[in-house]
């Protein structure tokens, strides 16, 4: 008998300009396994389903894929209020949960692996960076829910760190697509950068807007380029001196990143570009497979076991990631990239691999203890 | 600040334009006005992709929504003239049909064709030129709307119409080509909309979505009257929104832009146009 | 007491419509015996959301109040339950939580309903203040996420959305306690939904019910008739609202999680859709109708991927156009038009009859 | 007799326009009394000041005695006034009977409901419609059933406003003698009319109202024999009736 | 009076609302010129008839020929762009247009090519021309109807059709609107059916009068007949 994957991810609504190639890396990477003799001899069977964009939708269809359906794993969620919406679900089964998004870090949960990058990872690079080449003073718009307020923490908390400042931070609703304002804002702010980690295909239009006004600043941001793939669907030079610190982004050359790209290529051949949702939902299930081996059971119990050693890695299109024990986040090798005025991208520096530490640091043990709860910067455990 | 009001101003008044016929006048509560917004966006960038100049482009964006608007008229709106509360039903359903339909026929996102250059500055502050043409194009859409519908024997007998059909009727109007044109009017605003503000957003088939909520709260503050209640409307709330916007973020903005909704409605509770024509008499 | 239940405001009076409701009614009682658990606790999960569509139903089809404002009182009521279940510290107090929740939604919609009906808003300008301030209500939660927004151990978690209130409970037979999940919320759903439709057909069909109709028809006329027109209009709506928090308490209780996506625009529509679809100007039309929608919509969606949103449209499209009272009154028709039967579907002939 | 209804120097301005303006009128109690004037004079407007469905300008209205000026219309319908308005305001879509019915259960007991009904939709001539909405029903059916309607209410005091309008002489003769015999069982009715056949045949008293003012009060006698009255209002073939 | 080549001609009128039959067979024929009365009890059809003759509701039998040309399943358009004037019962003015808007919508009565003639309007209802520029749903109900008929008048109607025109006017305007609808007949040949219940009127203005009851036309009082008593006689039980 297979073993069944459960996915949700949205490929209608707003998100599915996400959703979709998060639905196609994991098409591709069942595709791959199954043609190899699939997971210890067993085929996958991959049963996606659509939420929508609703959280509601998330809650039934994870109860569906658990419960009817019996997955042997859930991947999926796209923004942080569905992976909250799906945990819940999954606390109360024994089937592990595979979250594929960066997103702004802080789970603390047994149930759940994440394969996306987080702020240690994207923020503690970038931010001194920017600040060393553009200056100490950052501007921040932010998107106004979790991940852009926790985002805009982790920022503050960096930004101190090194003995910059803040000069402005604007939180926008979500769905709001008009920044005059906004760009009035920071002309009169007058910092050295903006931290542009505004979310929705609404609020992209910021860029447009910005550039229109002849705002011409650096910005650094987590989920530009690698996520949203601006620098494609806007006209140049709207992108121009955006840097942001990615595990993944289709410019990459590497031989095994070039190996990647054309397998995707030949499989989705209208996909405008790769973005680093869709690339970790493809390495998600081959370290689901690589957990799935390891352990010889699709238990979650047993999945942990392995984690637990420390060695559960993959080699992937990026070079190796492992799955760390103590917060079951993953190490990635990270890259600085920067936009020019053409919009073509060049990676400016390198960091080597890694570790998403600041979990263990602020004393999540998932090894020894399984707190199920999101902690932020200013919410640390008691 | 002025800059920022008539920024504001704009956007309110382009998305309410259309709306204000189709719902204001006609009384079709249009759930795919966003949609067609959409339709003058697509059709205006798809056209600069094919290499049509700029201005041009987003003449065919307003004439297609136009046009399709009519096609909508005839097709499906045509029949719940005498039940309006259908009307959300039937044309939310066909937002669902067109959005989907969009994300599965052209893709989930097209590529931008950027702001036409150009901009000026101020002390400190650079403006960008093309939100000037977009106020612009806010006053030639009320002024266009005022002088059709109050000016014009075709006014006349579209507003007899939609007051009292069965009556316009069999004084020889004839109705079915007045109800088409005037919801083609209507689409064909939203379209100028989305064709003017085509270069400075991402377009995405659910975009539509942005402009709904502003576009019913202004057309529905202005009242029953919408020739009359549209621009103050306008005015209104894009001074409640600026004001508060500079004063503290784009969320106060925002729900403050609600609550002002709110309260102008318990003030006035006929809307703009109800307090004006009483004052009036 | 069929005689409470049964009038002119109601379809479905006589022997057939209440043999074929106990029958219904029975079905659904032996339903979990036979099913897939989880298929039992998705039908209960749907039946959640119908208190919101009949609340709509009573203000809407029968007041002539279209209140956008739904899912503003399922979100106060869902958020106060998680609030309460919480702070109160669980268990047994749930109850608790979950009869205040609705109080505080009623409450709520008295206070907003006051300010509405004696500011003389009615028409359009109802539908959009209760829409704004369903919309400030969800724009408000969604910037919650830092935990300063906390009462007491509960925090409000923005546009994340809420967590950790235990679900609905009792105890139960030897210091065990009842869950409300699964087949257990089910029946829950089903004794309340019973009571509601009961206490909504006797509402209805009184007084009360001659009068909200005919405000709906015309309210100036109500007035001279001599009744306080904005008295009446408040109660329905504060009666709706509570039904919408009501489902609130219940959703959030399922889910042990709620976020303002549910109180935000397109959660907002819904309730609007539900009742439209099915036939607002009728409480059985609703009850049913909402289910086998809500039914309906899920099943596309799990079956049919990108297309599922392009099918409902369409759907709701050719039911508008197809059968202008909703489409379960438009299948009642055609059922009754094809037995000719008497008591079915023919609110005029079996008028106050016994 | 006492005074039944009473305005005193009541006005009504729309805009620039004085609809009614300083306007005196007494009904007493149990008389029939009609209230004509040209087209515009301000007859309806007086009556929606004295329902309370306008508030009036300035002036106020005592009804049996009490300050009324600030209530609210149901609370004046409470009291006992009751009012058939001049375009019939029927529930469209509510059953003919049903309109009755909402009207009637107010203050019938739920026993006699069914009977009382029956006997209004006899009066009305109804019967065969009762079934059917109200806006189903040809003009002239709508007006018979607001009467019924105001009628169920049992008022103290009626307001009718061009009752007999669209309706047939004969029928018009009928609704004559109709208010004539509530009258008898102790309603005071306020009629307005421009039918001069119908209100020679019930008016105790009448007043006149030109641009919103009492132009002349008196018995139908005096009215109609008043040439003023005649070169404003009856025109000139009416000194045949 | 009868011509060779009525202006009006029904024949064998069937109509209903949903399924109930309103109308069963009902025969007008009015020659040029005439003025005729269609009478009747409350809900016999009147209205329903006059609805018919404009195209508001289509005839589920028989035909309408109005000018020779046959008419029967038109919209009301094409109806009122043939010379046909409709006068509704219960006035029915757009309420949120001004009086002058509202005539102009009838200056469409009779076709692009036929003549307006809004200073006759204004003449014949000088009232009109005061309040040129209030909104129609503000006029007193007397108002209203004056501008109903001068809405229908503008553009110069063949035959005008008058749901019971006195209804609600005082007694001298319904004088004078007599007065109009006869000098209007005599001075432009405009055939005119009216219906009412005002006896006066009745006798006033009627030539000939078709009495109606339960949607046949059961009588026809000839002309020189229309007195008093045969009036009487028809609309009692
Ligand atoms: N709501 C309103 N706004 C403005 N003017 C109004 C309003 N209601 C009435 N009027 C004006 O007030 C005057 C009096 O109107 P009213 O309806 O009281 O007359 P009436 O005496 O009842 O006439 P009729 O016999 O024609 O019914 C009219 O000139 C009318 O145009
Ligand atoms: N819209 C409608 N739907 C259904 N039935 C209707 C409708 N309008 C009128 N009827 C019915 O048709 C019949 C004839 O109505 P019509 O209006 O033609 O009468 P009428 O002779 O003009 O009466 P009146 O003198 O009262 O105006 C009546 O029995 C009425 O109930
Ligand atoms: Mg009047
Ligand atoms: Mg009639």
């Amino acid at each position: 008998d297979p073993i069944k994957i459960g996915l949700l991810e949205d490929i209608s609504g707003d998100l599915a300009v996400l959703g979709k190639p998060k639905l196609n890396g994991s098409l591709l990477a069942v595709e791959e396994i199954n043609k190899a003799g699939g997971i210890m001899g067993r085929q996958i069977e991959l049963i996606h389903l659509d939420p929508q964009g609703d959280n509601a939708r998330y809650q039934e269809f994870a109860r569906r894929l658990t419960s009817k359906d019996k997955v042997d794993v859930l991947i999926g969620g796209i923004t942080s209020a569905s992976r909250e919406a799906i945990r819940p679900i999954m606390n109360r089964t024994t089937i592990p949960y595979i979250y594929t998004n960066q997103y702004e870090g802080g789970v603390c949960d047994a149930g759940m692996i994440s394969n996306g990058a987080v702020p240690e990872q994207q923020f503690s690079t970038m931010i001194p960076y920017m600040m060393e080449k553009f200056g100490k003073k950052v501007y921040v718009i932010a998107a106004d829910y979790n991940f852009g307020q926790i985002s805009a923490e982790w920022n503050r908390m960096i930004v101190k760190e090194q003995g910059g400042t803040v000069v402005g931070e604007e939180f926008i609703p979500l769905g709001v697509s008009q920044f005059a304002q906004t760009i009035q804002n920071i002309q009169k702010a007058k910092p050295d950068w903006i931290l542009t980690i505004n979310v929705g295909a609404a609020q992209d239009s910021f860029f447009e807007q910005a550039a229109a006004a002849k705002l011409n600043l650096p910005m650094g941001s987590s989920i530009k380029i690698m996520l949203g793939f601006e620098h494609k669907r806007f006209a140049p030079p709207a992108l121009n001196r955006m840097q942001a610190v990615a595990n993944w982004f289709e410019e990459i050359d590497t031989p095994e990143a070039e190996e990647f790209k054309k397998r995707w290529h030949a499989k989705f051949p209208n996909e405008t570009y790769i973005n680093d949702m869709g690339y970790n939902a493809y390495n998600a299930i081959y370290q689901y497979k690589m957990l799935v081996e390891g352990a010889k059971s699709t238990k979650l119990a047993d999945l942990r076991k392995v984690i637990a050693t420390g060695k559960a890695c993959i080699n992937a299109p990026e070079g190796e990631i492992c799955i760390d024990p103590k917060s079951q986040h993953t190490s990635h090798r990270m890259r600085l990239i920067a936009v020019d005025e053409k919009h073509a991208v060049k990676v400016v520096k390198d960091y080597g691999v890694i570790q998403p530490y600041w979990l263990a640091k602020i004393g999540c043990d998932l090894t020894k203890k399984n707190d199920k709860k999101q902690y932020t910067p200013s919410d640390l455990p008691k | 600040m002025l800059y920022q009001f008539a920024d504001v101003f704009a956007f309110l008044i382009l998305s309410a334009a259309g709306l204000a016929i189709v719902f204001g006048m006609m009384g079709v509560i249009n759930m795919a006005h966003g949609e067609f917004i959409m339709c003058g966006a697509y059709v205006t960038v798809g056209l600069v992709h094919a290499g049509f100049p700029l201005p041009l482009a987003q003449l065919c964006g307003t004439l297609a929504a136009g046009v399709i608007g009519v096609i909508v008229e005839m097709a499906i709106v045509r029949k719940f003239y005498t039940r309006p509360l259908d009307s959300l039903l039937a044309t939310w359903g066909l937002s669902l049909v067109v959005t989907q339909g969009m994300l599965i026929l052209v893709g989930s996102s097209v590529a931008g064709i950027g702001t036409p250059p150009g901009s000026f500055a101020v002390g400190d502050y650079t403006f960008s030129v093309y939100r000037l043409v977009l106020f612009a194009g806010a006053l030639a859409a009320l002024g266009f709307v005022y002088l059709i519908f109050m000016r014009t024997k075709f006014g006349v007998h579209a507003r007899a119409t939609m007051q009292n059909a069965k009556m316009a009727r069999a004084l020889g109007v004839p109705v079915g080509r007045v109800y088409a044109l005037s919801f083609g009017i209507g689409a064909g605003l939203a379209g100028l909309c989305g064709a003017l503000y085509a270069p400075t957003m991402t377009l995405i088939p659910t975009m539509g979505a942005t402009f709904i909520v502003e576009s019913f709260v202004t057309v529905v503050v202005g009242g029953s009257n919408v020739l009359l209640g549209t621009a103050p409307a306008g005015i209104l709330l894009a001074a409640v929104r600026t004001s508060l916007n500079a004063w503290h973020g784009q969320i106060i903005g925002q729900i403050g832009m609600l609550i002002a909704v709110i309260l102008i409605i318990r003030i006035l509770p006929e809307g703009i146009s109800g307090f004006l024509t009483r004052k009036q008499r | 007491m069929l005689r409470l239940v049964n009038g002119a405001q109601t379809v479905g009076n006589g022997w057939p419509f209440w043999s074929s409701f106990i029958a219904v009614l029975a079905g659904a009682l032996v339903y979990p015996m036979f099913a897939d658990s989880y298929d039992v606790g998705n039908f209960a999960y749907f039946l959640i959301w119908v208190f919101m569509a009949m609340g709509l139903c009573l203000m809407w089809g029968y007041c002539g109040m279209l209140s956008f404002g739904q899912t503003f009182f399922f979100g106060v009521a869902g958020y106060s339950y998680g609030v309460l279940a919480i702070v109160l510290g669980g268990g047994t107090m749930t109850v608790l939580a979950l009869v205040l929740a609705v109080l505080l939604a009623g409450l709520s919609a008295l206070v907003l309903g006051y300010f509405m009906i004696w500011g003389r808003v009615g028409g359009v300008f109802f539908g959009i203040v209760t829409l704004s301030a369903t919309l400030v209500l969800a724009f408000f939660l969604g910037q919650t996420a830092g935990p300063e927004w906390a009462i007491g151990e509960a925090r409000l978690n923005g546009f994340n959305g809420m967590k950790g209130m235990d679900p609905l409970n009792i105890p139960w037979f030897e210091d065990e306690t009842l869950y409300f999940e699964g087949a257990s919320l089910y029946y829950l759903a089903i004794a309340l939904i019973v009571v509601v439709y009961l206490g909504l057909r006797i509402l209805l069909n009184s007084r009360f019910g001659n009068v909200i109709v005919a405000i709906r028809e015309d309210p100036q006329r109500a007035e001279l008739l001599g009744y306080d027109v904005r008295k009446y209009q408040l109660i329905t709506f504060v009666v709706g609202s509570s039904l919408a928090g009501l489902s609130g308490v219940l959703y959030t209780s399922w889910g042990q999680f709620i976020t303002p996506g549910s109180i935000g625009l397109p959660a907002a529509a819904m309730p609007i859709v539900w009742v439209a679809f099915s036939g607002r100007g009728d409480i059985t039309a609703t009850l049913v109708g909402s289910f086998l929608i809500l039914f309906a919509f899920q099943t596309i969606t799990v079956y049919s991927q990108q297309a599922a949103l392009v099918l409902m449209g369409g759907m709701l499209l050719a039911t508008v156009m197809i059968a202008p009272q909703g489409f379960v009154i438009g299948i009642a028709r055609a059922i009754g038009r094809l037995f000719r039967g008497r008591g079915t579907g023919n609110a005029t002939s079996s008028h106050r009859g016994s | 007799m006492a005074e039944l209804l009473q305005t005193t120097a009541i006005s009504k301005t729309f805009g620039g326009l004085a609809a009614v303006s300083g306007v005196d009128l007494s009904v007493t109690e149990g008389e029939i009394h009609c209230l004509i004037g040209p087209n515009g004079a301000g007859k309806s407007t007086l009556f929606k000041l004295i329902i309370g469905t306008y508030p009036p300008t300035a002036g106020h209205i005592k009804f049996r005695g009490d300050t009324v000026t600030e209530e609210r219309p149901y609370q004046r319908v409470k009291r006992g006034m009751s009012i058939k308005m001049q375009t019939p305001s029927v529930f469209k879509e509510l059953p003919v009977r049903q309109n009755l019915h909402i009207a009637l259960q107010h203050h019938v007991t739920k026993a006699e409901l069914a009977r009382e009904e029956e006997r209004l939709l006899t009066l009305l001539d109804l019967a065969a419609d009762a079934g059917k909405p109200a806006g189903e029903l040809s003009h002239g059916q709508q007006q018979w059933l607001e009467i019924g309607m105001a009628l169920a209410l049992k008022p103290k005091l009626m307001l009718m406003d061009e009752p007999t309008a669209g309706m047939s002489p004969e029928e018009t003769f009928r609704t004559g003698e109709l208010i004539q015999q509530l009258n008898g069982l102790g309603m005071t009715i306020l009629v307005v009319e421009h039918d001069m056949a119908f209100v020679r045949q019930i008016a105790q008293r009448v007043t006149v109202l030109h641009f919103g003012k009492v132009f002349a009060r008196g018995s139908i006698k005096e009215i109609l024999a008043d040439e003023r009255v005649a070169e404003i209002y009856l025109g000139k073939t009416h000194e045949h009736l | 009076m009868s011509t060779s080549d009525p202006v009006l001609a029904v024949s064998g009128l069937w109509a209903n609302y949903g399924a109930t039959p309103i109308l069963q067979g009902v025969d007008i024929e009015i020659g040029k010129g005439e003025i005729v009365g269609l009478i009747g009890r409350n809900g016999v059809g009147k209205t329903t008839t006059m609805r018919c003759l404009i195209g508001l509701l289509r005839a589920t039998a028989g035909s309408i020929r109005v000018l020779g040309q046959d008419l029967t399943g038109q919209p009301a358009d094409a109806f009122a762009r043939l010379g046909i004037g409709y006068i509704p019962q219960g006035r029915e003015v757009f309420p949120r247009m001004t009086v002058a808007e509202n005539l102009t919508v009838g200056e469409l009565i009779g076709g692009p090519k036929g003549k307006k003639q809004p200073d006759l309007v204004y003449q014949y209802f000088p009232r009109l021309a005061e309040r040129r520029y209030q909104l129609a749903g503000t006029m007193s109900g007397g108002e209203q109807q004056q501008l109903a008929i001068g809405r229908a008048l503008i553009g110069n109607p063949a035959l005008m059709l008058l749901d019971e025109p006195s209804e609600g006017i005082q007694p001298s305007i319904v004088q004078m609107i007599c007065e109009a609808l006869k000098s209007i007949r005599n001075e432009l040949g405009t055939t005119i059916l009216f219906v009412e219940q005002n006896l006066d009127t009745i006798l006033a203005i009627s030539e000939r009068c078709y009495v109606m009851e339960k949607g046949r036309i059961t009588a026809e009082i000839p002309p020189g007949g229309v007195t008093s008593e045969a009036v009487r006689g028809h609309l009692s039980i």
